[in-house]
C-alpha cells in the first residue's frame, strides 16, 4: 500500500463504533470499554499518520495516550468499584443525580 | 579516576554529612567532631594537591587544566543545554584553599566551642554541608551550578543562624537573612536568565567567549546582566542596602559567624564578580556603581561599628565594611587587590571572631551561669588581658591587622585597594580613607573595652582561658595573619601573577611610601584615639558611651542609620497598608462585587437551563455527538466548496 | 491485490468484527474478550505501520494490564451478566438517535475516504521506530510531556488507592 | 530456501523440542524430587521409568472429556488453549544457538519487550479457566492468579529493564552478544546479581510454582483454576506450565548466564545448542530443587513481598545501574 489512508478509515469506523457503544450501553463497565475502543482508534489514526509522514511524533502521542489510558483505567475502575459498593449497580442511569 | 580526585574536596564533607546525619545520634561528641574536622582537613589536603598540580601546569594552560566535565549533560531540554562540570583554575583553587583551610580550623575550634550542645551532631552536619556547598559554588563552571552552590550556602547560613532556634530572636534573625538574601537571589537568577537569553549558554567559558566575540552588540545586555549579578552580590556579600541581615546573623554560634559570615560565604559576591570579570569589564557603568556602593558600604558600616556594644556586632559591621573595601576593589577593576583582601580578611576576621568566641566562651562558662548580664556585651568585660593572655595576644594581632598596622596582612591588602582607588576614582578613595579611620578607631575601642582596664562584671572577673582545642586554631590563624601579607607583597606580587590568568592582566607596583605612611598614621592614630576616648569609660557609675556627647551623630551610628526602622516603616508597613487596602476596598468591593454579580447571573441562567438536564449521562453524550456530526458535516461542505 | 492490502483487510475485518461483538454482547466478560481481540488486531496493524515498539507496548499495556484489570473488576463485582433494566421514560429517543448518528459518522468517514483517498500523498520513507530511537525522541523532544505523564501516573495511583481504601 | 518455509520448519522443530521437553521435564521433576526425598520415583514404565511420560500422556488422552454443568462452554474450552499459546510463542525470540539457523526471530529490536508482552498475556488462560468453571475455588484461584501475576510482572519487568540498560538493546541477540561469549565473567549474573535474583524469584511467581503456587494451593483451593478440568484439557494446562518453565529458564540463561555462549562455539556452532541446553537444564533443576525445599507463602505475605520488597528493590537496582552506567564505572559501560 502506498498510502496509510485505509488505516485512517478503519480508525474512523472503530471510533464511531466506540461512540455508539458509549451511547447505547448502560453498564458503566461497558461504557468504559467503549471509551477504550475510541482511544485505541485514535491511536491507530496517529500511528497511521506517523507512518504517512515518516516521523515519530505520532507514535510519541500514542505512547502518551496509552499511559493516560492506563492511569484513567486505574482511577475509573476504582470509581466503578466504589460506586458498586455503594449502590450494588453499575448502571449509569442509576447515577442521575449529583448528590450521593 | 582523575575526575574523582578533582571533585573529592566536595565529596569528603558530603561523606561527613551522610555519616553524622544518619549515625550522629549514636556517636560520641569526640567522634562526630573529629570525623567532621578530619574530612575537611582531607578536603584541604586534596585542594593543596590540586593547587600544586595546577601550579605545575604551564601558565597558559592553567585556565583549562582543571576543567572537569563529568560527561553528564546536567540539563538538556530544548535549546537549554548545561553540561555538569567543575572548573579548577587559579581563582577557584585559591578559594578552595581558603574555604577548606579556614573551614578546617573552625571545625576543630567548634569541637571545643560547641561542647555539650544538645544538637552537637546536627551542628557539624550543617557545617560540613556548608563546606561542600561553598566548594560547589567556588568550583562551578557554569552560572547554573554556581547558583546551586549559592543557594545551598544560603540554606546552610539560614540553618546555622537559627541554630539555637528555641530562642525566637535567633529564628527571626535566620528568617531575616533568608528573606533579604532572596531579594538578591531573585536578581541573580534574573541575571542568569538574561545571560542565557543573550548568549544561549550558561557555562562561564561559553558566555565569556560570547562577550568577547559579540562585543558592542551586546553591551546593553551585559550592563543589565552585570547589574543584576551585582544585586545578587549585594545580598550575599551584605552591601547596602541589603546588608541589614548580617549583623542579626550574629545570633548563630560564633564559629558560624567566623566561617560563614566573615571568612567565606559573604565573600561569594566578590568571588562571583572576580569570576565574571570579563562581563563586568565590558560594562563600565556597572563597575562605577559597584565601586561606589562598595565604598559607601565601607563607610556606612564602619561608622555604625563605632558605637556598638556587642562584641560580635562590632565585628559584624566591621565585616560589612571590609566587604565594602573588596567590592570597591572589584568595582575599580582591581580584582587581584579584592581577592588579596578577601584572603587576608578571611584570616584575620576568622581570627577575630574565633577570639571573640573564646572571650564569650570564657565569660559564659566560667562566670556565674545564671548571671542575667549579657556575656557578649563589651560593657561587661574589661581587664581580660590578664585572664585570657593567649586570646588577648591573638585578638590583638587580628585587631592590628584589621586596623591596617604594618606589616600585618591587612595592611598590605588594604593598601593595594586604596592605591587603586587613588589612581582611578577619587571619591571612592576619600570614602575608603574615612572608613579606614573609623576602622582603626573601633578596633582601638574594642581592644580597650574588652582587654584593658578592670573587669566590670563577675563574669569577667571569673573568666578562664579556653581549652587548647580552641586556642590552637587561633594560633594558626594568628600566624597566617602575621604572614599573610607576604602573599602579594608590593613589588613582588605572587598572588597577583598567580591569579592573573583568571582575573586579567596584573602588574605589581612598588610600595607607594607616601600612601603607606598615611595609612600607617591613620591606623596608629585611630587606635590611639580609641584608646584615649575609652580608657576610662564605663568604670564609673556613669555608663554612658563617651561618644554619646556627639548627639544626633551618635544616635545615627548607634541605630545603624535607622535602616531597619526605615525598612520597617516603608517596606513592611507599606506592604501591610497595601494589603489591607487591597483586601478591604478592592477585594471586598470590586472583585467580590463582580464575582457575586456573575454568580447571580449564572444562577439565574442555570435555573433556566437546568430544565435541559435530566442527569442522564447518555443524554449528554448524544447531544455531544449531534454537535460532532454537525461539525463534520460543516467541514465537509466547506471543504467541498473550497475545492 | 497486494499481500499488504490483503493482510490489512483481513485484520481490519477482525478488528471491526471484534468491535461489533463487544458492542452487542450480552455479557461484560465476553465484551472484554472481544475488546482484547480488537486490541490484538490493532497491535498487528501497528506492526504493519512500522511501529513495533508500540505494538509490543499495546499488547503489554492494553492486553497485559488494562484488560486484565477489567476482567478482574468484572469478576470481583460479579457484574458480567448485564441487567436488562427498562429504559427510563425520558430516554426512549436516545438509543435510536445514537445509532443513527454513529452510522452517519461512519458514512461520512467512508465518503471522505472515497472522495479523497486517491489524492493522498504516497507514504514517506519509514523511520527507525525501535526502542532506542523512541527513547531518544522521548527524552529529547518530549521531555516535558514525559515528566508530566509521570506525575499523571502518580496522581492516578494515589487516586486509585484513596478511592478503593476501606474507610 | 523460501523464508516462510524455513520459518515453518524451524517453528515445528522448536515446537517438537518444547513438547518433548515438557514430557521429559515431568519425568525429571518426579525423579529429582524423589531423590531429594529419599525415594526412587517412577520406575515401572521402561528403564528408570523413562516411558512414564508416554504412559501419562496416553492415560490423559483416553480419559473421557467431561464438561461440568453450568460452565460457560466456549470460554471453558478456550481457556486451556489460551494458556498454552503464549507459553509456546515465547520461544520465538529466544536465541537457542550462535548461528542464525538456530534462531527464529531473535534479532527483532523489541525482543525483551515482546517477552514481557507475551508473559503479560499468559495469565488469561488462568483467569478465564477460573471464571468459566462456575466454581468458587476455581474463581478464587483465577483471581489470585491474576493479582499475583500482575504484581510480580512489575518486578520482572524491572529486572529485564536492568538487563536492557546494560546491553543498551532490547534485542535478545544483542544481550547475548553483550555478555562477551567466551568469558564467563561477562555473564550478567555477575554484574547484575540483584536483577538476576529478582528475575529468578518473579519467574517462579509468574509460573505460579512453589513457593508461589497459591494459585493451585490444594489445601485451600483444591486445584485452583484447574479444579474442573480433566483429561486432555488438564494436560494442556499442565503443558503450559512446563513449557513456560522451560521458556523462563531459557530467558534466564539468555539474560544472565550468557545465553548459548561457551568455549569453541566459533569453531563448532552446534556446540552452542548444547551449552544452551545444559544451562537451561541446570535452571530447571534449581526450580525443582526450590519446590522440594521451600514451603508455600501465605497470600498476604506473597503480595506484600512483591510490592514492598521486590518492586522497591527492582527500582533501586534500576537507579543504581543507571548511575553506574552514567558514571562509566568499569564493567557498566
Amino acid at each position: 500500500m502506498d498510502t496509510a489512508m485505509p488505516y485512517v478509515l478503519l480508525s474512523a469506523i472503530l471510533f464511531a463504533l466506540g461512540v455508539m457503544g458509549v451511547l447505547i450501553r448502560r453498564n458503566a463497565l461497558m461504557i468504559f470499554m467503549s471509551i477504550e475502543l475510541m482511544l485505541n482508534s485514535a491511536n491507530l489514526a496517529l500511528v497511521a499518520f506517523a507512518r504517512q509522514w515518516g516521523q515519530l511524533d505520532g507514535q510519541m502521542f500514542v505512547f502518551f495516550i496509552m499511559t493516560v489510558a492506563a492511569a484513567e483505567v486505574a482511577v475509573g475502575l476504582a470509581l466503578i468499584v466504589t460506586i458498586f459498593r455503594a449502590r450494588r449497580s453499575t448502571n449509569v442511569d442509576d447515577l442521575a443525580q449529583l448528590k450521593g | 579516576m582523575n575526575q574523582l580526585l578533582f571533585i573529592s574536596p566536595i565529596l569528603f564533607p558530603l561523606l561527613g554529612v551522610l555519616i553524622n546525619a544518619t549515625l550522629g545520634k549514636r556517636m560520641s561528641e569526640k567522634a562526630i567532631g573529629w570525623l567532621a574536622s578530619l574530612l575537611v582537613v582531607a578536603s584541604f589536603g586534596v585542594s593543596l594537591i590540586l593547587f600544586a598540580q595546577l601550579g605545575g601546569a604551564p601558565e597558559d594552560e592553567r585556565l583549562t587544566w582543571g576543567a572537569i566535565s563529568l560527561g553528564i549533560p546536567w540539563i538538556q531540554a530544548g535549546a537549554l543545554s548545561v553540561p555538569f562540570g567543575f572548573l579548577i583554575d587559579p581563582l577557584s583553587a585559591t578559594m578552595m584553599l581558603v574555604v577548606t583551610g579556614v573551614g578546617a580550623l573552625i571545625h576543630i575550634y567548634s569541637i571545643g566551642y560547641m561542647h555539650g550542645d544538645p544538637r552537637f551532631a546536627r551542628f557539624f552536619v550543617y557545617l560540613n554541608l556548608f563546606v561542600a556547598s561553598m566548594l560547589v559554588l567556588v568550583m562551578a563552571d557554569s552560572f547554573l551550578l554556581m547558583f546551586v552552590g549559592w543557594e545551598l550556602v544560603g540554606l546552610c547560613s539560614y540553618l546555622l543562624i537559627g541554630f539555637w532556634f528555641t530562642n525566637i530572636k535567633n529564628a527571626e534573625a535566620g528568617r531575616k537573612a533568608f528573606v533579604v538574601n532572596r531579594i538578591g537571589d531573585v536578581a541573580f537568577i534574573l541575571g542568569i536568565l538574561l545571560t542565557f537569553v543573550t548568549f544561549g549558554a550558561l557555562t562561564f567559558a561559553d558566555v565569556f567567549a560570547g562577550v568577547a566575540r559579540r562585543g558592542e552588540s551586546v553591551q546593553a545586555a551585559v550592563a543589565a546582566i552585570t547589574l543584576l549579578l551585582f544585586i545578587g552580590a549585594t545580598g550575599k556579600s551584605a552591601q547596602i542596602p541589603l546588608h541589614v541581615w548580617l549583623p542579626d546573623a550574629m545570633a548563630g554560634p560564633t564559629p558560624v559567624s567566623a566561617l560563614i559570615h566573615a571568612a567565606t560565604m559573604v565573600t561569594a559576591g566578590i568571588y562571583m564578580m572576580a569570576r565574571t570579570h570579563v562581563m563586568f569589564e565590558a560594562a563600565p557603568s556597572t563597575q562605577a556603581v559597584v565601586a561606589l556602593v562598595g565604598a559607601l558600604t565601607a563607610l556606612v558600616a564602619g561608622y555604625t561599628a563605632l558605637t556598638q556594644f556587642d562584641i560580635k556586632r562590632v565585628l559584624a559591621y566591621s565585616t560589612i565594611s571590609q566587604l565594602g573595601f573588596m567590592v570597591a576593589a572589584a568595582g575599580l577593576g582591581a580584582y587581584v587587590a579584592g581577592m588579596f583582601h578577601l584572603v587576608t580578611h578571611a584570616f584575620f576576621k576568622a581570627l577575630l571572631f574565633l577570639a571573640a568566641g573564646s572571650v564569650i566562651h570564657a565569660m559564659e562558662h566560667h562566670g556565674h551561669h545564671h548571671h542575667p548580664a549579657d556575656p557578649q556585651d563589651m560593657r561587661n568585660m574589661g581587664g581580660l588581658r590578664a585572664k585570657l593572655p593567649l586570646t588577648f595576644v591573638v585578638f590583638l594581632i587580628g585587631g592590628l591587622a584589621l586596623a591596617g598596622v604594618p606589616p600585618l596582612a591587612g595592611f598590605f591588602s588594604k593598601d593595594e585597594i586604596v592605591l587603586d582607588a587613588l589612581k582611578h576614582n577619587l571619591p571612592v578613595f576619600v570614602l575608603l580613607t574615612i572608613s579606614a579611620i573609623f576602622t582603626a578607631f573601633y578596633v582601638g575601642r574594642q581592644l580597650v573595652m574588652v582587654f584593658f582596664g578592670q573587669p566590670r562584671s563577675d563574669m569577667a572577673r571569673h573568666a578562664q582561658e579556653s581549652p587548647a582545642i580552641m586556642t590552637a586554631p587561633l594560633v594558626v590563624l594568628a600566624a597566617l595573619t602575621v604572614l599573610g601579607g607576604a602573599l602579594n607583597l608590593p613589588g613582588v606580587g605572587a598572588l597577583g601573577y598567580w591569579l592573573s590568568p583568571a582575573v586579567g592582566e596584573f602588574k605589581t607596583h612598588p610600595l607607594d611610601v607616601g600612601l603607606a605612611g598615611l595609612f600607617t598614621l591613620i591606623a596608629l592614630g585611630g587606635l590611639a584615639a580609641g584608646w584615649l576616648v575609652y580608657r576610662h569609660a564605663f568604670t564609673t557609675p556613669d555608663l554612658t558611651d563617651p561618644l554619646s556627647r556627639l548627639g544626633p551623630l551618635y544616635a545615627l551610628s548607634k541605630n545603624a542609620w535607622y535602616l531597619d526602622a526605615l525598612y520597617q516603616a516603608v517596606v513592611v508597613k507599606g506592604f501591610y497598608t497595601l494589603s489591607s487596602f487591597l483586601a478591604s476596598v478592592l477585594d471586598l468591593g470590586g472583585i467580590d462585587g463582580i464575582v457575586n454579580g456573575v454568580g447571580r447571573l449564572a444562577r439565574g441562567v442555570a435555573g433556566w437551563l437546568g430544565r435541559a438536564q435530566a442527569g442522564f449521562v447518555r443524554a449528554y453524550g448524544v447531544l455531544m455527538l449531534i454537535g460532532v456530526v454537525a461539525l463534520v458535516t460543516y467541514f465537509l461542505i466547506v471543504g467541498a466548496n473550497a475545492r | 491485490m497486494s499481500p499488504d492490502l490483503l493482510l490489512f483487510l483481513i485484520i481490519a475485518l477482525v478488528a471491526v468484527a471484534a468491535a461489533l461483538g463487544m458492542l452487542f454482547s450480552r455479557s461484560a466478560l465476553y465484551a472484554a474478550l472481544f475488546l482484547i481481540m480488537n486490541f490484538g488486531a490493532v497491535a498487528v496493524l501497528y506492526l504493519l505501520l512500522n511501529a513495533p515498539f508500540l505494538a509490543v507496548v499495546q499488547v503489554s499495556v492494553y492486553a497485559g494490564a488494562i484488560m486484565v484489570l477489567f476482567l478482574f473488576v468484572i469478576m470481583l463485582l460479579g457484574a458480567e451478566r448485564l441487567g436488562r433494566d427498562p429504559e427510563p421514560a425520558t430516554m426512549r429517543w436516545q438509543r435510536p438517535l445514537a445509532i443513527v448518528l454513529a452510522v452517519v459518522l461512519i458514512v461520512q468517514a467512508v465518503y471522505v475516504f472515497a472522495a479523497r483517498a486517491g489524492a493522498a500523498p504516497a507514504v514517506a520513507e519509514a523511520v527507525d521506530a525501535g526502542p532506542l530511537n523512541i527513547g531518544k525522541t522521548l527524552i529529547n523532544s518530549y521531555l516535558l510531556p514525559f515528566e508530566v505523564i509521570a506525575i499523571v501516573l502518580l496522581a492516578a495511583m494515589i487516586g486509585a488507592v484513596v478511592l478503593t481504601r476501606d474507610k | 530456501m523460501n523464508p516462510i518455509l524455513e520459518a515453518l520448519i524451524k517453528s515445528v522443530a522448536v515446537l517438537a523440542v518444547a513438547l518433548a521437553g515438557f514430557a521429559y521435564m515431568t519425568w525429571v521433576e518426579r525423579k529429582f524430587i524423589s531423590r531429594l526425598q529419599a525415594r526412587i520415583g517412577p520406575n515401572r514404565a521402561g528403564p528408570f521409568g523413562l516411558l512414564q511420560p508416554v504412559a501419562d500422556g496416553i492415560k490423559l488422552i483416553f480419559k473421557e472429556s467431561i464438561t461440568p454443568a453450568n460452565v460457560d462452554v466456549l470460554v471453558y474450552f478456550l481457556a486451556p488453549i489460551v494458556a498454552v499459546v503464549p507459553a509456546l510463542v515465547l520461544f520465538a525470540v529466544i536465541p537457542f544457538g550462535s548461528d542464525p539457523a538456530f534462531q527464529l526471530a531473535s534479532n527483532i529490536n523489541v525482543g525483551a519487550l515482546y517477552v514481557m508482552a507475551v508473559l503479560g498475556v499468559g495469565i488469561y488462560g488462568m483467569i478465564l479457566a477460573g471464571w468459566s468453571s462456575n466454581n468458587k475455588y476455581a474463581l478464587l484461584g483465577g483471581l489470585r492468579a491474576s493479582a499475583q501475576v500482575i504484581s510480580y510482572e512489575l518486578g520482572l519487568g524491572l529486572a529485564v529493564l536492568s538487563v536492557i540498560m546494560m546491553a543498551s538493546s532490547a534485542s535478545l541477540n544483542d544481550i547475548v552478544a553483550y555478555q562477551q561469549p567466551g568469558n564467563i565473567l561477562g555473564w550478567l549474573i555477575f554484574r547484575q546479581p540483584i536483577a538476576a535474583v529478582i528475575f529468578a524469584i518473579t519467574a517462579l511467581a509468574e509460573l505460579a510454582r512453589a513457593p508461589f503456587d497459591l494459585v493451585e494451593a490444594e489445601q485451600e483451593l483444591t486445584a485452583g483454576f484447574m479444579t474442573e478440568y480433566g483429561g486432555m484439557k488438564f494436560a494442556l494446562f499442565y503443558m503450559s506450565e512446563y513449557v513456560k518453565m522451560i521458556g523462563m529458564s531459557a530467558l534466564f540463561v539468555t539474560f544472565f548466564l550468557g545465553g548459548w555462549s561457551g568455549p569453541f562455539v566459533n569453531e563448532a556452532p552446534a556446540l552452542s545448542l548444547v551449552y544452551f541446553a545444559i544451562k537451561v537444564l541446570a535452571c530447571l533443576l534449581v526450580m525443582v530443587w526450590v519446590r522440594a525445599t521451600l514451603p508455600r507463602f501465605r497470600y498476604d505475605k506473597l503480595m506484600g513481598f512483591g510490592w514492598k520488597v521486590l518492586l522497591p528493590l527492582g527500582l533501586l537496582n534500576v537507579v543504581v545501574t543507571a548511575l553506574l552506567i552514567v558514571a562509566g564505572v568499569p564493567g557498566y559501560k
